[in-house]
């Protein structure tokens, strides 16, 4: 169990993380020239003048990909304390882990059937 | 009363994040902004957990809240075109609900916290207990025969359920051989 | 608290240990001098990323110079060395534009965030035995959650510049980053099962007797190739690809908020190849490290060095992948592998356990005595490895058939035999 | 040391915080939002309730983690749903969306 401090030494890093990357780009704002006009700030789209806005329409499979990935993430909260915790345990804990990861690879199957994974 | 150190300047903070992200989400316009607000006050959140001494949780909050529900909800943002949403904001009752939950909120902190945990009661204490469960000790809970273990395999039901239940309403019909 | 080793900085360090109780004794108050003796160790820290990245820079376009047959930088200082230092100096001075109907704040905050989070993997890194920002007791976690805020900044450079193009590559992004974090994770598990724990000083400990690498390469390379993709680059790099589409989600962005996107990058890389090592490689661990613990800097940095050029070989020489290609690898091939891979870890760990194969804990340093339970390891990743790799031929065989078979039938059989295409 | 109210207090705030999304907001998205605020002022209240009354016993950090698993599944279903509605009836507007009134 690690004391506050190291956390303290985290939060402290949270703090100054941020000076670094923003030191070099204040600097460059007080160096750089300053000459921005209408044709510089248009947008880059591959010299096309830009056509409405920026709400093109997504396809859905970009939220799929989301969704796997977020139950997979929560899947992680089980699955790190059970391995952290492995040498401790006994049998037992092996088939309700194993039953844990296969009940999802169900969902993953299921996914995989229905070419819900295919990038089309 | 409460004693300036660094532990409760990171409260402070944090608390500052929790609330003006909160506010931020329920406020803004900008749907994408209002996501942001959301990690913001998430991240506030799981700051809290490493004051708590649950630094496993704090890690699981910023994986499962910013790295996937936060994103995931970009998507949605982005593929109902619903970033900034035309007209009104609020609705029509808007008022009312503000008042209700002000009310909810003082009858919780004055009616309840207050005179429950608060000054004299349990944990109104100036030293905790120094030793505290990690992720070992969860880890042992969640798979042990008395413990956790049914919940934990519900929760991989539920999860799968939900995958396959999100897949099939989320899909278009046309490209899902049904 | 330790802090950053090295030969030079061991006298450093003891300072800093000692800096603290000095002040106080000096008379300042104990939380300042605390607070000065951790923002002393921070910037330490964080500096050593952010000298190498200068120096990467430079070895990276050397190598590349030399796999395309040319020199390379070699105007500026001895061997181009300084070259670095005048583009961060042509950066400087370069004008910076901020498209019309850019969210000016955000979209100046991508930048600052994607190096920051980088940055900030390095306090769990542990240089030596005794130096680590901070050894935290959910060390390899804290990788994860960080490195999943690099979906947020993606999506915040993407979304800001107000671009279609920004957008849109963000997206396919988030997509791949999203993706390939799955298998990353569940490789993570290996470690952490075969170390009983997630610290980054206790995974080093673990491989005293035997590097994890041996024990399990299926989930060091499994680690290392969703790593790869994380970083956006070749042969991953289909959504920056420079020759077909343009920059991706920072295409809007100038002067050295672009600079921060590539230094992020490199130092990304750089970063992998350090977790890499840490992870599988043994960490600090070497021969007379025992002794004089701020060897194990040296170590590092060799193993890292090694992991580092062998990802500059791939990004050199590898053709670049489709984007089906890339998601169909992960969640048809790299998942399923992973998944498995933990199944039949657990199964062999719990094997070992019951067949008394495992070390005794006062010979868990042995090499000799880490040997039955490495060979049990090592043969059930190599049977799970060869039986992928034999589907996966399988499946490539048939894939290549339908694909003679369709060509077949769209233009039968040249007759000429050297007709042009 | 924080006394134990003071987080209940923010968490509380929170929570109301989150219901007056849920109740004033028009747009779904921005009512899911709010519901993942309320839920994180749960897992608030269930955190420090376990680190001041029973550090010893895990069932505050299982609880915490299944509230995890249950907003994840929620916005996962939700989201899919909203998207859905979107596509049938172009609109997330909740009071757009009342095909569910008889």
């Amino acid at each position: 169990m690690e004391t506050l401090n190291e956390w303290a030494f985290v939060g402290v890093f949270f703090a100054i993380a941020w000076v670094f990357p923003a030191l070099p780009i204040i600097g460059a704002w007080l160096v750089r020239p300053k000459k921005p006009n209408a044709l510089k700030k248009q947008t880059y789209e591959s010299g096309v003048e830009t056509v409405g806005d920026t709400w093109v329409q997504f396809r859905v499979q970009y939220y799929i990909y989301g969704l796997v990935f977020l139950i997979f993430d929560v899947e992680m909260i089980f699955l790190f304390p059970w391995a952290v915790a492995y040498e401790r345990l006994d049998w037992f804990a092996y088939g309700a882990g194993f039953l844990f990861i296969f009940l999802l690879t169900d969902a993953l199957i299921y996914a995989w059937r229905k070419r819900a994974l295919e990038w089309v | 009363m409460i004693e300036l150190n660094a532990q409760t300047i990171a409260f402070a903070i944090l608390s500052a994040l929790i609330l003006g992200g909160g506010l931020g989400v329920v406020t803004t316009r900008n749907l994408v902004h209002g996501a942001l607000w959301l990690i913001l006050s998430l991240l506030g959140v799981a700051g809290y957990f490493v004051l708590l001494s649950a630094p496993f949780l704090a890690a699981v909050q910023v994986l499962v809240y910013i790295g996937a529900i936060a994103i995931l909800i970009v998507f949605a943002v982005m593929l109902t075109r619903s970033m900034t949403s035309l007209g009104e904001v609020r609705n029509r009752q808007w008022w009312i609900s503000a008042i209700t939950v002000v009310l909810l909120f003082l009858l919780l902190a004055v009616g309840i916290i207050l005179p429950v945990w608060g000054r004299g009661a349990p944990g109104d204490v100036t030293t905790l207990s120094a030793t505290v469960g990690g992720a070992v000790e969860l880890g042992e809970a969640l798979v042990a025969g008395d413990g956790f273990v049914l919940p934990f395999e519900v929760a991989s039901i539920l999860l799968t359920a939900a995958m396959i239940g999100a897949i099939v309403v989320a899909r278009d019909e046309e490209d899902g051989q049904a | 608290m330790g802090l950053t080793g090295g030969d030079v900085l061991t006298t450093c360090v003891d300072f800093i240990n000692t800096l603290a109780p000095c002040l106080v004794r000096a008379g300042w108050h104990g939380d300042i001098a605390n607070l000065l003796s951790l923002l002393l160790g921070v910037v330490i820290v964080a500096t050593v990323p952010l000298l190498t990245v200068i120096l990467l820079i430079w070895i990276e376009r050397k190598f590349a110079a030399r796999i395309q047959d040319r020199i390379g930088p070699n105007r500026v200082g001895p061997y181009g060395l300084l070259q670095s230092l005048a583009d961060a100096l042509k950066m400087l001075t370069k004008e910076d534009i901020t498209p019309t109907g850019a969210d000016r704040v955000l979209f100046n905050l991508a930048p600052i965030i994607t190096f920051a989070t980088v940055v900030l993997i390095w306090a769990i890194i542990p240089f030596t035995p005794l130096h680590i920002g901070a050894d935290l007791s959910i060390g390899i976690l804290y990788f994860v959650a960080v490195g999943s805020i690099g979906a947020v900044k993606v999506m915040i450079g993407g979304w800001s510049s107000n671009n279609k193009y920004a957008l849109l590559g963000a997206f396919r992004t988030i997509a791949l980053i999203v993706s390939y974090e799955v298998p990353m994770i569940l490789a993570l598990l290996v470690p952490v099962l075969m170390a009983g724990s997630m610290g980054m000083q206790d995974l080093t400990h673990a491989q005293g007797g035997m590097w994890f690498i041996v024990m399990s390469p299926l989930a060091a390379i499994i680690f290392f190739i969703a790593n790869l993709a994380e970083t956006g680059r070749s042969p991953f790099d289909l959504l920056e690809a420079e020759s077909e589409l343009i920059a991706g989600y920072h295409i809007e962005y100038s002067g050295f908020k672009f600079g921060m996107f590539m230094a992020g990058e490199f130092m990304q890389v750089f970063t992998v190849a350090v977790l890499t090592a840490v992870l599988f490689l043994g960490g600090w661990w070497g021969p007379f490290v025992d002794q004089v613990p701020a060897l194990g800097f040296i170590w590092l940095g060799l193993k890292t060095a090694v992991v580092y050029l062998f990802m500059l070989l791939i990004r050199n020489t590898v053709p670049r992948f489709r984007i089906d290609q890339v998601m169909n690898i992960n969640w048809k091939f790299m998942v399923p592998l992973s998944i498995v891979l933990i199944l039949l870890q657990s199964f062999l760990l719990r094997l070992v356990d019951v067949l008394g194969l495992r070390p005794a804990p006062e010979l868990a340093n042995d090499l000799l005595a880490n040997l039955p339970q490495t060979l049990v390891l090592l043969a059930g990743n190599l049977v799970l490895g060869a039986i992928f790799l034999l589907l996966l031929q399988r499946h490539g065989r048939t894939l290549r058939k339908a694909d003679e078979a369709l060509a077949a039938v769209r233009e039968p059989a040249p007759a000429g035999g050297m007709a042009e295409a | 040391m924080i006394p134990l109210w003071m987080y209940l207090v923010v968490a509380a705030l929170l929570f109301c915080i989150g219901i007056y999304g849920v109740l004033a907001r028009r747009n779904a998205v921005a009512i899911l939002m709010s519901v993942e605020l309320m839920l994180n002022a749960v897992n608030i209240n269930l955190v420090a309730f376990w680190r001041y009354l029973a550090p010893q016993d895990m069932s505050g950090q299982a609880f915490a983690a299944f509230v995890f698993v249950i907003a994840a599944a929620e916005a996962a279903v939700g989201l899919a749903i909203l998207l859905f509605v979107y596509r049938t009836k172009r609109s997330v507007i909740v009071e757009d969306v009342n095909l569910l009134r008889w």
